[in-house]
């Protein structure tokens, strides 16, 4: 497992050594083997029904470092590896020959991978600390590559965000250290009490408070669409499924482990991320359903999104809602970027962004617009979908503790997404407009979209698998 | 509006966290004890650099990691064209120069006056070379970098990999960066060598592509 | 008051003054300013905190030695972009209208 | 896996698969396209036909995946099943051969045809479901797949339609959803069993399953079109001829119609429902909506709006059939969700014709068609008296057993409001017919694009299948005592859903 | 003795700080922004963690400030 972090390492510096641009087929045979890897281990902890775990230095905490792989985590590497490959694979038919956007893609991207299942991995909170900057800095720097100003812009914004949201984290962590002189989440977990002193409580809001602004939960969405509606589209695809996911994974990691007898001390706190997800759900569709341009609809539909994945913290207490949320986790990450890979497509072939100028897609490019819309299904929750599966967890989570407007939030959240699926859709299926000239795009970019797409539906046929392993618990 | 809000936030947030800092705390775990207890097999006698390259190598090692990334995204963010050659005129930086060149020396010489007795201060040492760098370029006598070429690329990585190989290597003693006691020192060595030297250019690398401008081209 | 503690207590205003700096001031240079006075903040009470009793603690200080470098290369980078806007712009503030 | 595993799968498969190929065949293909749609509706055929046999002999076909813990994917195919299935799969197979000759040389036919084959699927699905999971899996899968349909033409006019049918069915889907999830929470389970299920709840439920019956109606009511749901079927007529014929006659409405017998009978069990008073209100509800619809279909001009609301008030009678408490009811129920469809198809079949071959789209334009194209004007008017109800015809059957139904559920009133029905009938139909056969042809006719050669007034694709379907009506009507015969299969039925076994006449 | 010592260290870096941040002009901010380096240096010195003391000196002060002054220097010409 611990392949996992050292291989994105070396196929990145190895790609910046041999140059811009260079490196493609070393990254996507380096993703291959990684996404074995996690398939390994996801069996391997899956099948022992217990957490697998690596020292480093074979100190152990709380000296050293500690590497844990349970459920949790193993599905969450999984997701990344399986994200990332098809768009490793979509990127090397994207990028132009000595495109400037493109020219530092890979090790960026590596960088960012490993930092992603570093995080994933890591039981140190200091550890996770350097993962998520490593993730962080090379999520901006995909963002402004080579960009115009528009770009720049979005990545100073996403820059700063992402900065502060590191910092506050860190602030945590150092008061986490001074009151209990350890940073391992193991060893931490269990000295804490209720009767903590109040430093661990503002440790705990810092944390809280930074990894939502890293997560973008609503009112701390600002920095999101601009920078995942501007990037290139498999950057766009790789922060929208992925690098998010991550800052929300940690937040969960964080809330039912060190932090949970704070939270059990005071229940009203759940509601908290559950509110704001509510309000992210409403404003984000409503955004989205306004845009104008087609990758920032999705983005802002990825606002929207994110917020059911805060829906499930009241629900914690309960069980199957921690199932929910991966599950939701899974549909969106696969969901997503299959849509912003078909977004690259149908932008790169028509050569408009708006979605006004979709008019006649369907005709043209049958492939991409049917990848679109088995990714809105999920988006939408429609059966048959991994989505559809996140909203019936959801809902009978939340019927089990009796709330009912968690339940009317979700079904409301997904007719809104029906709403601004079907504008496009629609646009799509109306007749071309006379004199539209279409430029052909590689297959493979097609077919990239559909496979993620697909898979985000072929997942609501056979959840089985993915709900036990996120049931094994250290 | 918005400037009260934030700013009585801010203090208010202060004053909180200073009284919550002045509170008795509990007695958790103290890794002063283990680090003095593992010093032995760390295979240095620095405290500190026992941490930062043994116990929690892995720490460095990621850290390094974003060090050269940053360097990467500085190359990738593009090239700009505002900055010309009238650079080491300005008066503020000669100033600059005039008054940081004396302390750097000074630093530099307690750098190596305390490598003698401790190993370690790998950083310290990238980080002056890298300023000694950075100030040749200010007043003027070291050319900003253009493009990295393949052999700047392999020197800027060398020490990330060298780490990385030996990290990897380790594996075969059962898990990642796992010294044996008996070559721990050599290896750190081994590493640390690695690191002041590409430290140094990235550090150096940071602010020298930074700077470049179309119109050195030497 | 032990000097840990003493730095500590400065390490928290200095982190509420560069957060509120980043928050509020516009000019991007000047952010890149605010944020580093928030990070050395952190890095004050980390290591003070750890040394309230003014017993040296090596790990809380190797920790502040990566998080040095982390945000060198954090404010590097901040500069490179801050640069390439005003190279594209010629503006040292964000553009306030949301797209 | 038993062939008695995999049985309904290959149902599902046998019109799933052709779909997917066609979605990938390029436009020109026309031979292979056909060649596979005619291939997968007669294997569907076949494969029907063995079920029919097996389930006539009592035997069991069934087979489920897990799709998360303690949630199947399951299907069964049982008697109630098959009367739907065997329905769909007759038509399907009609109107692939009515779509094919419609929409010769139309652009956009693979997407056509292939989404086409996923409502059949989808609606193989509905009838095949063994839980309420199941069942709204592919009642959704249903929604979305006729949505490129009803927007085909992808004028502006179409995507009002389409997306005015969206917000019906969506909208209707979340209600479902929200009682199917309710009553899997409660239950623990949704499968569906002979005699209902929930009545293990015990009395203190009897508030929320209310409620919950409420949801599901309310949610299947907008496929079944029950008044005031019914807004979206007269604008989804903007399809093409086809797509009306077997979707919104057959398919997507009869899916409604299904369902509520479903969650009525399997669900909620007859007895049980009575029991929570479920029943009268569903009944009142069909009545009114019965009336309205017919009323409404006197006012429209537009051919195709007019069978539409015919459709609205004629699924009704299903509901009602449903609705009326005792087997006799339950039986002019189920019998007429197959006699309605062969009738329906029948006329949106002829609309087709009149429209494709002179451009007949309105009724005022129908003068002297009956002398132009004898046959299918011959088919229509088998149709339009079915739906009146006259004798030797499917629709009297099914009047018959629905009003002896009514009386002996003691809900005289409803023998009243078939009545009132039928002389509406009567007054949207006759009018129709009387222009057709009797009324001079004007001048022109709007556009002929067909020209009439002896024999063959059009061309022989659209003109078989209303043939077949017309005779089929007087067939279900005359032979209705013989067996096999639909109202036989539906007296099997009937005898199985009630606990005390059924006292038929 | 020592404690007073710090007690000053502690103000003047609160002020070079507060100041660097909120000094009107942007080359005197830097120029503070350095001084508050080297200062931070000296408290890590008296925190005895002579390490990050000296990593501070060239990294936080030197690095950065050259880093800062020069793009400075660069962006005012820009304006100019």
């Amino acid at each position: 497992m611990i392949w996992l972090i050292l291989l994105p390492l070396v196929w990145a510096s190895l790609a910046f050594i041999l140059g811009a641009g260079r490196g493609k087929w070393l990254a996507i045979a380096g993703l291959a083997a990684q996404t074995g890897l996690a398939f390994d281990l996801a069996a391997k902890v899956g099948a022992g029904g217990t957490a697998i775990s690596h020292t480093i230095g074979g100190w152990g905490a709380p000296l050293g470092i500690d590497l844990t792989a349970d459920g949790l985590s193993a599905a969450m590497l999984l997701l990344t590896q399986c994200v990332a490959l098809p768009l490793a694979v979509y990127a090397s038919a994207y990028y132009k020959r000595d495109e400037a956007a493109g020219a530092y893609f890979w090790p960026l991207a590596g960088f960012l991978i490993s930092g992603l299942n570093a995080l994933f991995l890591s039981a140190d909170l200091f550890n996770i600390y350097v993962t998520l900057e490593l993730v962080g800095l090379a999520a901006v720097g995909l963002v402004a590559a080579g960009g115009g100003a528009q770009q720049v812009a979005a990545a100073l914004r996403y820059l700063f965000a992402t900065l502060v949201g590191s910092g506050l984290y860190l602030l945590g962590v150092a008061l986490i250290y001074g009151a209990y002189g350890t940073v391992s989440i193991e060893v931490l977990t269990p000295l804490v009490t209720s009767e903590t002193p109040r430093l661990m409580w503002i440790a705990g809001g810092l944390m809280l408070i930074g990894l939502m602004l890293k997560t973008a939960l609503f009112p701390f969405h600002f920095w999101l669409p601009p920078a995942h509606g501007g990037a290139p589209a498999p950057v766009s695809a790789l922060l929208s499924a992925l690098v998010v996911k991550a800052s929300f994974y940690l937040i969960l990691r964080l809330w039912i482990g060190p932090f949970g007898p704070l939270i059990a001390a005071a229940e009203w706190l759940a509601w908290l991320p559950a509110l704001l997800g509510t309000l992210a759900i409403f404003w984000g569709s409503w955004r989205a359903i306004r845009a104008e341009r087609l990758k920032l609809l999705i983005a802002y539909s990825t606002v929207a999104q994110l917020g059911y994945l805060f829906l499930i913290f009241p629900l914690l207490t309960g069980h199957g809602a921690i199932q929910a949320g991966v599950m939701q986790a899974f549909a969106h990450g696969l969901a997503k970027a299959g849509m912003f890979v078909a977004a690259g497509v149908l932008i790169k072939a028509t050569g408009q962004e708006s979605v006004a100028g979709l008019a006649g897609a369907v005709e043209r490019l049958p492939i991409t617009l049917l990848a679109f819309g088995l990714a809105g299904m999920t988006l939408m929750g429609l059966p048959p979908s991994s989505g559809f599966l996140a909203k019936w967890q959801l809902i009978e989570a939340a019927l089990d503790r009796g709330y009912w407007w968690l339940v009317v939030v979700v079904l409301a959240g997904g007719l809104l997404a029906a709403v601004y699926v079907f504008r496009v859709l629609r646009q799509a299926f109306l007749l071309a407009p006379p004199g539209q000239t279409v430029a052909t795009v590689p297959r493979i970019l097609e077919w990239t979209a559909f496979a993620l797409a697909a898979a985000s539906v072929l997942l609501g046929l056979r959840g089985v698998e993915l709900m036990q392993l996120v049931g094994v618990v250290a | 509006m918005k400037r009260f809000v934030v700013a009585s936030g801010a203090m208010a947030f202060a004053v909180l966290l200073i009284g919550a800092l002045l509170e008795p705390l509990p007695s958790g775990v103290d890794l002063r004890v283990a680090v003095a207890a593992n010093m032995t097999a760390s295979g240095v006698e620095h405290p500190v650099t026992a941490v930062l390259l043994n116990f929690r190598g892995y720490d460095t090692l990621l850290e390094i990691a974003v060090l050269l990334l940053a360097l990467i995204v500085i190359l990738a963010s593009g090239i700009d064209t505002t900055s010309d050659r009238s650079r080491a005129t300005s008066s503020i930086l000669q100033t600059l120069a005039r008054l940081a060149a004396p302390l750097m020396i000074v630093v530099a010489v307690y750098l190596l006056w305390a490598g003698a007795f401790r190993p370690g201060g790998a950083f310290q040492a990238g980080a002056v070379l890298a300023s000694a760098a950075v100030l040749l370029h200010l007043t003027g006598l070291l050319p900003s970098w253009q493009a990295p070429l393949l052999t700047l690329r392999w020197g800027l990585t060398a020490g990330f990999l060298i780490f990385l190989a030996v990290a990897a290597g380790l594996l075969t003693q059962g898990s990642l960066l796992q010294y044996p006691p008996a070559q721990a020192g050599m290896l750190i060595l081994l590493i640390e060598v690695g690191l002041t030297l590409s430290l140094g250019l990235i550090l150096a690398g940071l602010f020298l592509f930074l700077s470049r401008d179309p119109g050195d081209d030497s | 008051m032990s000097s840990g503690l003493l730095f500590a207590c400065v390490g928290a205003l200095l982190f509420a003054m560069g957060i509120a700096g980043v928050i509020l001031i516009g000019n991007l240079l000047r952010r890149v300013l605010a944020f580093n006075v928030m990070g050395s903040g952190a890095f004050l009470i980390l290591v003070g905190l750890a040394q309230r009793n003014d017993v040296p603690d090596p790990v809380p200080q190797a920790m502040v030695l990566t998080g040095i470098v982390v945000a060198v290369a954090a404010t590097a980078l901040a500069l490179a972009l801050v640069r390439r806007l005003h190279a594209l712009t010629g503006k040292l503030e964000l553009p306030t209208d949301e797209i | 896996m038993t062939t008695n595993e995999l049985l309904p799968l290959a149902v599902l498969a046998s019109s799933l698969l052709p779909g997917l190929v066609i979605f990938a065949l390029p436009e020109g293909w026309t031979t292979l396209r056909t060649t596979l749609n005619l291939f997968g509706a007669i294997a569907k055929l076949v494969l029907v036909a063995v079920l029919l046999a097996g389930v006539s002999a009592g035997e069991e076909f069934g087979v489920r995946f897990a799709v998360l813990p303690g949630l199947d994917l399951a299907f069964k195919a049982d008697a109630l099943g098959l009367l739907f299935i065997s329905l769909s799969a007759v038509l399907w197979l009609f109107t692939t051969f009515y779509a094919i000759g419609y929409l010769e040389g139309a652009p956009h036919r693979s997407r056509f045809f292939g989404f086409f084959s996923l409502c059949v699927t989808a609606t193989m699905g509905i009838a095949m479901a063994a839980n309420l999971f199941t069942f709204f899996v592919f009642y959704e899968l249903l929604t979305l797949s006729a949505f490129p349909l009803v927007v085909h033409r992808g004028t502006d006019k179409a995507m009002k339609g389409g997306t005015i049918y969206l917000a019906y069915t969506l909208i209707g889907g979340t209600a479902l959803l929200t009682g199917i999830v309710w009553l899997h929470h409660l239950l623990g389970h949704t499968e569906f069993a002979h005699t209902g299920i929930v009545a293990a709840l015990g009395p203190e439920y009897a508030g929320q399953l209310k409620i919950i019956f409420l949801l599901l109606i309310a949610g299947l009511g907008v496929k079944a079109a029950l008044v005031p749901l019914h807004g979206w079927l007269p604008q989804a007529m903007v399809a093409p001829a086809p797509v009306s014929a077997l979707l919104h006659a057959v398919a997507v409405v009869k899916a409604g119609a299904f369902g509520i017998v479903r969650i009525v009978y399997e669900v909620y069990g007859v007895e049980f429902a009575q029991s929570l008073d479920l029943l009268a209100p569903l009944a009142v509800l069909a009545a009114i909506t019965i009336v309205w619809g017919s009323f409404r279909a006197l006012f429209q001009d537009n051919l195709k709006k007019r069978l539409a609301y015919s459709t609205i008030s004629q699924v009704s009678y299903i509901v009602l059939g449903v609705a009326l408490f005792g087997p006799v009811g339950t039986i002019g129920g189920l019998v007429h969700l197959v006699h309605q469809g062969i009738m329906k198809i029948t006329l949106f079949f002829c609309a087709g014709n009149y429209a494709e071959t002179l451009g007949i789209h309105k009724v005022s334009e129908m003068n002297g068609a009956g002398r132009r194209m004898p046959l299918t004007t011959l088919a229509f008017s088998i149709g339009a008296l079915g739906m009146m109800g006259a004798p030797l015809t499917a629709g009297a059957i099914s009047k018959a057993w629905l009003s002896d139904g009514a009386a002996a559920a003691g809900m005289d009133w409803a023998i009243w409001v078939l009545w009132t029905s039928s002389l509406l009938n009567a007054a949207y139909f006759l009018p129709i017919l009387w222009r057709a056969w009797f009324r001079l042809a004007q001048a022109a006719w709007p556009e002929e694009h067909i020209p009439a050669r002896g024999w063959r007034e059009t061309a022989w694709l659209l003109l078989l299948p209303p043939l077949a379907t017309a005779i089929m009506t007087m067939a279900a009507g005359m032979l209705a005592e013989s067996p096999g015969s639909p109202l036989e299969w539906a007296k099997l039925i009937a005898e199985r859903e009630y606990r005390q076994g059924a006292t038929l006449p | 003795m020592s404690f007073a010592f710090d007690l000053l260290l502690a103000a003047a870096l609160l002020w070079s700080g507060w100041r660097s941040l909120s000094v009107d002009r942007l080359d005197r901010a830097i120029v503070l922004f350095i001084a508050f380096g080297l200062l931070m240096a000296l408290a890590w010195a008296r925190l005895s963690a002579p390490d990050i003391g000296l990593a501070e000196a060239a990294i936080g002060a030197g690095l950065t400030g050259a880093l800062l002054l020069d793009a400075y220097g660069v962006l005012k010409r820009g304006k100019a």
